[in-house]
């Protein structure tokens, strides 16, 4: 299953390293030599201006764009870039889409089944059936984003919000290492929002987390690390009040 | 060639006026009515050729319930579309047979079509009028073959060409769509020439897909063959659809009949009337049959139809003929059987003799293939046929070609002592 | 279509619902009245079945089998397949090659090596790829191993590029079309347009008897029953909802770690399985398989059967190639001049008043009553699935 | 037709040639010297034979007649080769006769004197065949090699060249001295060294080795290998040797110069075909089943104008595609704007509905056409100016049919695109598949917009339709036989792309004919289909796919 290239050990505590990644779309430069890192149990903010490379940087990450150079290493051992997203995930890499992304037209119960931790392949799954510690863990899960009372709706038929949690609630399920959040309080109520805040801080520490936001309020609620984007590269890092400081992101970001 | 519209619909309109008119004074003979089924496609890609001859196989059954019909009762005609879908024929076949209870058919155009409701015939012990030109290697109790085969059609034709009056051809193309009956045609031909001291080298055989419209390529491979110093003639066993870009792309790369004529097995006036026929004067073709030859029956005929489709402008074909000469024979032999019993009529139809429209007698054979003339036309401006060549007398059908050495020694014949469709010697002849 | 969480656990039999379990009680009841109808009781008597609708009856259950393997991976999995024809087909080759074989000498040449087309287009000896079809159960193999390779590395390259949406389906299309001209070309020996007819009998039983063809009957519906349930059985397992999550929102799946293309190949394959055995249950029945099976409009007929019946149901499948085959069949004798004037009109009238085909919105509506009548917070019905748009993300 | 395309022998040429030299001559004398009258009896006496006998015999009576060099021969041969000829069914006599209302107008074919109108049945028509209307037109040449017309001039020319006799050299010289049209000339001197090189004397095949090495034709090359086989002298055989490499080569480069037209050509028919389609499904989204009935549309217009043209101004018949080419893009719009409106629209976002719909459509429309054409091959004619071809010598053709059809079709596509980037309506047309909500709330009246478009890519499909119209069959199977290519071309270019709809029409119709000549037509299309299978696999979103991440969701 896992298609991964063992590569030379690092000797860095980083959980995910991304090094030097360049990727260009028909001469667009979308990742410029980006390099960054992540720790074990920390939580980060993505946050930079449209175009700035958040997206393309997750999709290189979690499997989606192979970068024209530069690697990606993950808890030291995988080489992400030659593995693809299914591979990416079964190590435990998880990803939330900037538009919520569940399985309309599947129960809220079922969305959390399939994204359960377990065997991936096409005759597990064919013979597959829930023990009860399964369906403990699905309902405790449905506890921790609220939405208990939903499980036999159809999960097209949600809310937006409930949509978001739902996807973040099978991400959870999971039980990944390390999860990327787009966006995840698009669209959202402000008391959802502080809901949200809540959730993620909950789990951190058990994950690492990173967070691609617009919303600097919620990146201020998160009250973490936050790494700015500027044309494909990183421009600033640091706690936010830092980088709100730092005139360059002053210029192409929060200046405007 | 110049109706179209609302003509249609008043013609269709009139046909079905004549139709509804038949089967009233229909009713008014005595007795259960006798069914003719007719078994060709409306639909699909078929229905180009063969709507043409469900309409003749209305006029025929009209004429003859104003004759007073058969036995004392009335015609009617069961008519069903199978959609150029090949199961559907057999589908429809069974249904005509079994369901409907039809005491004889006339249908299919298609080698495939009839190879698909062969079975069914012969299981249920049905009639089929097969009205087609076709590859022969066959000769099934329960299909009459009214169409020409091969030595009717395609072996004179050759000669034809080959002969000081026929322009003396001596390089040969044999053009074809792929499918079983250019295939079958050309393998004869082959033996055929290379009987008469043609080498294999003066020989060129290319075939093309079903509907093939880019002729580009083949008519200027044609172009360099002929360019070799002798005589060259095309035979086109091309697929109706095909034909028309073809000789469209003839004309236009300047090919004249003159310089390379084509002869054809498969274009008649009714594929014509599709054309602008101007540049392809003096091209040819074989049939048993043209619109153009100048006899009172075919003068009749001509005018039947016309009176019939309720337009003057429609043409005539040889397998409209083969109808009416099939059915002609059928009532023939149905009024000397005194039933419709189809082993009655079967024993019946043998040695029927119906005029042909051409001239001359049409004979039908104990091999179920007719003695019939073969003609040979020049395409003229109007889209009609000059006959520029006729056998002296009619051309016995040969269900199974001389020249394939697996089909010449066999014999069809389904009377005594033979009583079969290909067998190498007499099943009673020895008791 | 959402289906209970409880459903996995309970017994298979129980996984069929309603629909399904009627369908098969009808399907077991016609199984077993036709042939009884057929062969047991007399002509004269107004319950019996007359010899020819048996094979007709026969022709739409394997349609009908073909109908629900398009609905796999067309309902379940998203994909469109414009190519199913060409699975049908080659098992219907496949079983026609073996009714080849049986005619022996009995063909107009009497040559017991070689089949009649063979021998008049200048064949010297059978070509390899006949061999073997002496033998039924070679034959049997065959028609489950050729329609299954072809989809696994057609599948296999496919769903590996990720080529998905109206890609796959104009490819799959091209694949159908492709063949279609290789088995037109008489070199290719299989007859040509010709294709193969003219069979006599079948496990030594004449192909033509009253009795074969009850036997061909109830094989059919018995192929249709299991195939059915298997179907059925896929998608209401874990792996069977992994594919409905696929058609809906296929990245989602991918980046929970489901290998989309693992279960696209399957779906693919299991689907083309059966169409093979549908049409290797056909060719007998209707005596003729022709290169035409492997026009595209074949194929699009197919999906046309499935939309018409209710995408993503199986009995609507079912219920949509027997409603347009029948009306086909009806209408070419009733209206021979206007039929397609019918059969068109029923199509857009399909499309515009039961967008989810006939069951599918008879259950919508059906579901919609009974919410309705159930709950308050009846949830509005899900929207129909989109046939080739990605989900976005 | 163009008459410059007359570069092939006829099959009967041979018999008569070895006579035309001798025509030839005495038609040169006839021209010279003061015309010598035949005595009028002895002309006639000879006019009988032509409605006599065997296609032969009569052929042998054309030489005799034609032999006397009395320019009176011309018109009756003309009316024969015409089918004009007839005899009285009363005493046989030999006349010229034209139909006229109520009959036929019956002339004495010398004096070309009015005898009066008979009816049909009083007269028989003198039968001719390919090969004696052949002996006529040469015996016609043999008159006119020093005639008036150049066409004439240089098929006279071109028979000398097939035939290669010795006796025609004087006339040769004689006329090469008096030719002043280039072309000519050319013909004749061409035709003079393939008969020298039958010549006795080793300077003159060589000499006419030489003249002949710098003719590229394959009429060239196969008499040079034809005589390089008898040829006993060692010089002269390694200089046809040398000359027939040298032709060969020439001759590979012409053909696939032939090849790379036949590719673009085949190519502009498949884009004409695809187009409309790279709108309606390309842009739109519709599966578009229907697609292939609106080109059908299209050229069915074009037969009803052209029905038109015939009944009311035949004489302006070569304007009747100026009439329907609007005719036919109105027709198809105007169905395809009413199609829009009154099914697609209710079924935007559900592909799979345009499909059952526009299958549904397919059918009614084919059913439709055959209830009111009916379903046999309507007859479009060619305009003049699309018969023929051009010949660029060296066995290379281009039909002007197809080269107006490629021209066509760049223009259809460059104005396509022009009105996609240059007009208010294709600005929103672009708006509204971009983004549609957006759109909508600029202002755009989206429904009005989509309504227009479809209706932009069904007209654009009845184009294609007055192109099909002019190389294939006009039935209502048309659409049918185009559809399947059409959608391979799209995606095979790219959906939504049409640059790559225009790049793929032409890859493959120039790949399939490169392969054709190799693979033979059938093999050479599965060829194709295989290598389009195994392209998307490489690029999954076509040739002109565009990366990134927008378009990748």
């Amino acid at each position: 299953m896992i298609a991964a290239a063992v590569t030379r050990r690092e000797p860095s505590s980083a959980l995910l390293y991304v090094d030097d990644v360049t990727v260009s779309f028909d001469g667009f430069r979308a990742l410029n030599g980006l390099s960054f890192y992540v720790d074990p149990g920390e939580m980060r903010a993505v946050i930079g201006p449209n175009g700035a490379g958040k997206t393309t940087m997750m999709d290189v990450i979690t499997g989606k764009t192979r970068p024209d150079s530069g690697r990606v290493l993950f808890r030291d051992r995988y080489d992400l870039t030659a593995m693809d997203e299914a591979a990416i995930a079964s190590i435990g890499i998880g990803r939330k889409f900037q538009k919520p992304t569940v399985f309309p037209q599947h129960s809220v119960f079922e969305n959390l089944e399939l994204a359960l931790a377990g065997r991936r392949g096409v005759w597990p799954t064919l013979f597959a059936r829930l023990d009860g510690r399964q369906r403990r863990r699905i309902d405790e899960v449905l506890d921790t984003i609220g939405l208990g009372a939903e499980r036999t709706r159809p999960a097209g038929t949600l809310s937006h919000g409930q949509k978001q949690w739902l996807e973040i609630g099978m991400l959870l399920i999971q039980d990944p290492e390390l999860l990327f959040l787009d966006e995840p309080v698009a669209g959202m109520t402000d008391a959802e929002t502080a809901q949200t805040a809540d959730l993620l801080r909950g789990i951190a520490g058990r994950h690492s987390i990173v967070v691609v936001e617009h919303d600097m309020e919620f990146v201020r609620a998160l009250d973490v690390r936050v790494t700015v984007l500027h044309e494909g590269s990183v421009l600033a890092e640091g706690s936010l009040a830092h980088v709100q400081q730092d005139p360059r992101v002053i210029e192409v970001y929060l200046g405007r | 060639m110049t109706r179209w519209g609302i003509g249609r619909l008043v013609s269709a309109f009139a046909a079905t006026t004549a139709l509804v008119a038949a089967v009233g004074a229909a009713r008014a003979q005595e007795g259960e009515p006798i069914k003719v089924g007719v078994l060709h496609s409306l639909s699909g890609t078929m229905a180009i050729s063969e709507t043409t001859l469900k309409d003749v196989m209305l006029m025929l059954i009209e004429e003859q319930n104003a004759k007073g019909g058969l036995l004392g009762r009335p015609l009617e005609a069961v008519v069903v579309d199978p959609a150029s879908d090949w199961p559907l024929f057999a589908e429809k076949a069974r249904e005509l047979l079994e369901q409907e209870r039809v005491d004889v058919v006339f249908g299919c155009w298609t080698s495939v079509s009839r190879k698909s409701v062969l079975p069914v015939f012969e299981e249920l012990n049905g009639l089929l009028f097969y009205p087609v030109q076709y590859e022969g290697e066959e000769s099934s109790r329960n299909v009459f073959y009214t169409g020409a085969a091969p030595n009717q059609q395609a072996i004179p034709a050759v000669e034809y060409l080959m002969s000081e009056d026929g322009g003396g051809a001596q390089r040969w193309v044999l053009l074809g769509t792929d499918y079983v009956y250019p295939r079958t045609t050309n393998k004869i031909l082959r033996a055929f020439l290379n009987a008469h001291g043609v080498s294999d080298e003066d020989i060129m055989e290319e075939y093309t897909p079903f509907g093939h419209s880019d002729w580009q390529t083949i008519v200027a491979q044609v172009k360099e063959f002929a360019s070799q110093g002798k005589p060259t003639a095309v035979i086109s066993t091309i697929n109706g659809d095909a034909n028309v870009p073809f000789y469209k792309e003839l004309a236009n790369q300047g090919i004249s009949a003159e310089d390379i004529p084509v002869i054809a097995f498969s274009v008649g006036e009714e594929e014509l009337a599709g054309l602008d026929t101007a540049p392809l004067v003096g091209h040819l073709a074989a049939w048993n049959y043209f619109m153009s030859v100048d006899t009172p029956e075919n003068a009749a005929f001509i005018e039947a139809w016309h009176a019939f489709i309720g337009d003057p402008n429609r043409v005539t074909n040889d397998p409209m003929e083969a109808h009416y000469i099939g059915f002609n024979m059928w009532v023939q032999a149905v009024t000397q059987a005194g039933t419709t019993d189809v082993d009655a009529v079967r024993q019946a139809m043998y040695g029927q003799q119906v005029p042909n429209l051409t001239g001359g007698i049409a004979v039908m054979n104990t091999n179920h293939h007719l003695s019939k003339p073969v003609l040979i036309g020049e395409i003229l401006e109007d889209g009609q046929f000059d006959v520029v060549w006729q056998t002296d007398d009619v051309v016995v059908g040969d269900a199974w070609s001389d020249y394939i050495p697996e089909s010449a020694v066999l014999t069809a014949d389904w009377t005594w002592p033979w009583v079969c469709g290909g067998c190498q010697e007499p099943l009673y002849g020895k008791n | 279509m959402s289906l209970s969480p409880d459903a996995a656990r309970t017994s298979p039999l129980a996984r069929i619902d309603r629909p399904g379990q009627t369908f098969l009680l009808l399907l077991l009841a016609t199984a077993v009245a036709v042939p009884v109808l057929n062969l047991a009781v007399p002509p004269s008597s107004p319950f019996h079945v007359p010899s020819w609708l048996v094979p007709l009856f026969g022709k739409y259950l394997c349609y009908a089998l073909l109908a629900v393997a398009v609905d796999l991976v067309w309902g379940f999995c998203g994909i469109l397949s414009l190519g199913h024809g060409a699975f049908f087909a080659l098992g219907g080759y496949a079983m026609g090659m073996y009714l080849m074989r049986q005619i022996g000498d009995r063909g107009v040449y009497g040559n017991a090596e070689l089949p009649d087309f063979m021998v008049f287009l200048n064949w010297t000896e059978l070509p390899w790829f006949w061999h073997g079809f002496d033998s039924f159960a070679f034959a049997l193999v065959m028609v489950v191993l050729v329609p299954g390779l072809l989809a696994l590395v057609f599948g296999w390259f496919a769903f590996r590029s990720r080529v998905t949406g109206v890609y796959l389906s104009i490819i799959t299309q091209a694949m159908t079309f492709a063949l279609m001209l290789l088995f037109y070309r008489n070199d290719t020996g299989f007859g040509g347009n010709n294709g193969l007819t003219d069979f006599k009998e079948i496990l030594g039983f004449g192909i033509q008897a009253d009795s074969t063809r009850a036997g061909l009957f109830v094989a059919s519906a018995l192929a249709l029953g299991i195939g059915y349930v298997i179907c059925r059985l896929v998608v209401t397992s874990r792996a069977g909802r992994v594919m409905m999550a696929i058609r809906d929102a296929e990245s989602r799946a991918r980046f929970l770690g489901y290998r989309v293309e693992h279960y696209k190949l399957f779906a693919f394959t299991l689907s083309a399985v059966l169409a093979g055995i549908a049409g290797a249950l056909y060719v007998p029945q209707v005596g003729i398989i022709n290169p035409r099976e492997f026009s595209p409009a074949s194929s699009i007929e197919i999906i046309i059967w499935v939309a018409v019946g209710g995408r993503g149901t199986l009995v609507g499948a079912v219920l949509g190639a027997l409603l347009i085959n029948y009306g086909k069949s009806y209408f070419t004798t009733v209206e021979p001049e206007s039929w397609l004037f019918i059969l068109g009109g029923l199509f857009i009238a399909v499309t515009l008043f039961f967008p989810r085909g006939i069951l599918g919105s008879l259950a919508g509506w059906w579901g919609g009553w009974r919410a309705g009548r159930r709950a308050a917070r009846a949830p509005a019905p899900a929207p129909a699935p989109s046939a080739v748009e990605e989900p976005a993300e | 037709m163009s008459r410059f395309t007359h570069s092939h022998r006829r099959p009967s040429a041979l018999r008569s040639l070895a006579r035309l030299a001798v025509l030839t001559l005495l038609a040169m004398a006839a021209l010279v010297g003061p015309a010598e009258a035949q005595p009028d009896d002895a002309l006639r006496a000879l006019l009988p034979a032509l409605a006599e006998g065997s296609y032969s015999d009569k052929g042998n009576a054309v030489i005799a007649f034609a032999a006397t060099g009395d320019p009176r021969v011309v018109p009756v041969l003309e009316a024969m080769a015409d089918r004009r000829l007839y005899t009285l069914a009363a005493d046989g006599s030999v006349v010229i006769a034209d139909e006229v209302d109520g009959g036929f107008l019956v002339r004495d074919p010398l004096t070309l004197e009015e005898i009066g109108v008979v009816a049909k049945a009083e007269l028989e028509q003198v039968k001719t065949n390919n090969g004696l209307r052949s002996t006529i037109r040469d015996a016609l040449g043999g008159l006119t090699l020093l005639g008036p017309d150049p066409a004439q001039r240089l098929a006279a020319a071109s028979r000398v060249f097939g035939s290669r006799d010795a006796g025609a050299l004087p006339a040769l010289e004689a006329a090469i001295a008096a030719e002043e049209v280039e072309a000519v000339r050319d013909a004749m001197i061409r035709a003079r060294a393939a008969v020298l090189l039958g010549s006795g004397d080793q300077e003159q095949r060589l000499a006419a080795t030489d003249t002949l090495s710098g003719y590229t034709d394959p009429e060239v090359r196969s008499l040079l290998a034809a005589m390089m086989r008898g040829e006993a002298d060692p010089q002269v055989r390694a200089a046809m040797e040398d000359a027939l490499a040298a032709i060969e080569r020439t001759l590979a480069l012409w053909r696939f110069a032939g090849s790379l037209f036949e590719g673009f050509s085949m190519g502009s028919v498949l884009l004409l075909a695809a187009i409309g389609l790279a709108i309606t499904f390309g842009v739109m989204g519709v599966i578009n089943m229907a697609h292939g009935e609106m080109m059908m549309l299209g050229a069915y217009t074009t037969f009803v104008v052209q029905e038109l043209f015939r009944l009311h101004a035949p004489a302006w018949f070569d304007w009747s595609l100026a009439v329907a080419i609007p005719a036919a893009f109105i027709v198809a719009a105007a169905v395809g704007v009413a199609i829009e409106r009154s099914i697609i629209r209710w079924l935007y976002g559900r592909a799979l509905e345009t499909l059952l719909a526009t299958w549904g459509l397919s059918l009614i429309l084919q059913q439709a056409v055959r209830t009111i054409f009916g379903p046999n091959n309507r007859e479009v004619g060619n305009p003049a100016f699309m018969q023929g071809a051009l010949d660029l010598g060296s066995g290379l053709t281009l039909t002007y049919s197809r080269m107006y059809i490629l021209a066509f079709c760049l223009i259809v596509f460059v104005g396509l695109i022009l009105m996609m980037k240059r007009t208010p309506f294709g600005l929103q047309m672009r708006a509204v598949t971009a983004n549609r909500p957006m759109a909508q709330a600029m202002g755009i009246r989206t429904g009005r917009v989509d309504a227009m478009t479809f209706g932009l890519g069904s007209g654009i499909a009845g184009l294609a339709g007055v192109a099909l119209s002019q190389i294939d069959n006009v039935s209502p199977n048309l659409g049918q036989a185009y559809i399947i290519d059409s959608f391979l071309v799209v995606v095979f270019g790219g959906v939504g792309n049409l640059w790559g709809t225009f790049a793929g029409g032409m890859t493959l119709g120039v790949a399939n004919k490169l392969l054709e000549p190799w693979s033979g037509a059938v093999l050479g299309k599965i060829i194709i289909l295989v290598a389009v299978i195994l392209f998307i696999q490489k690029r999954p979103r076509g040739l002109f796919a565009l990366k990134g991440r927008a378009v990748e969701a």
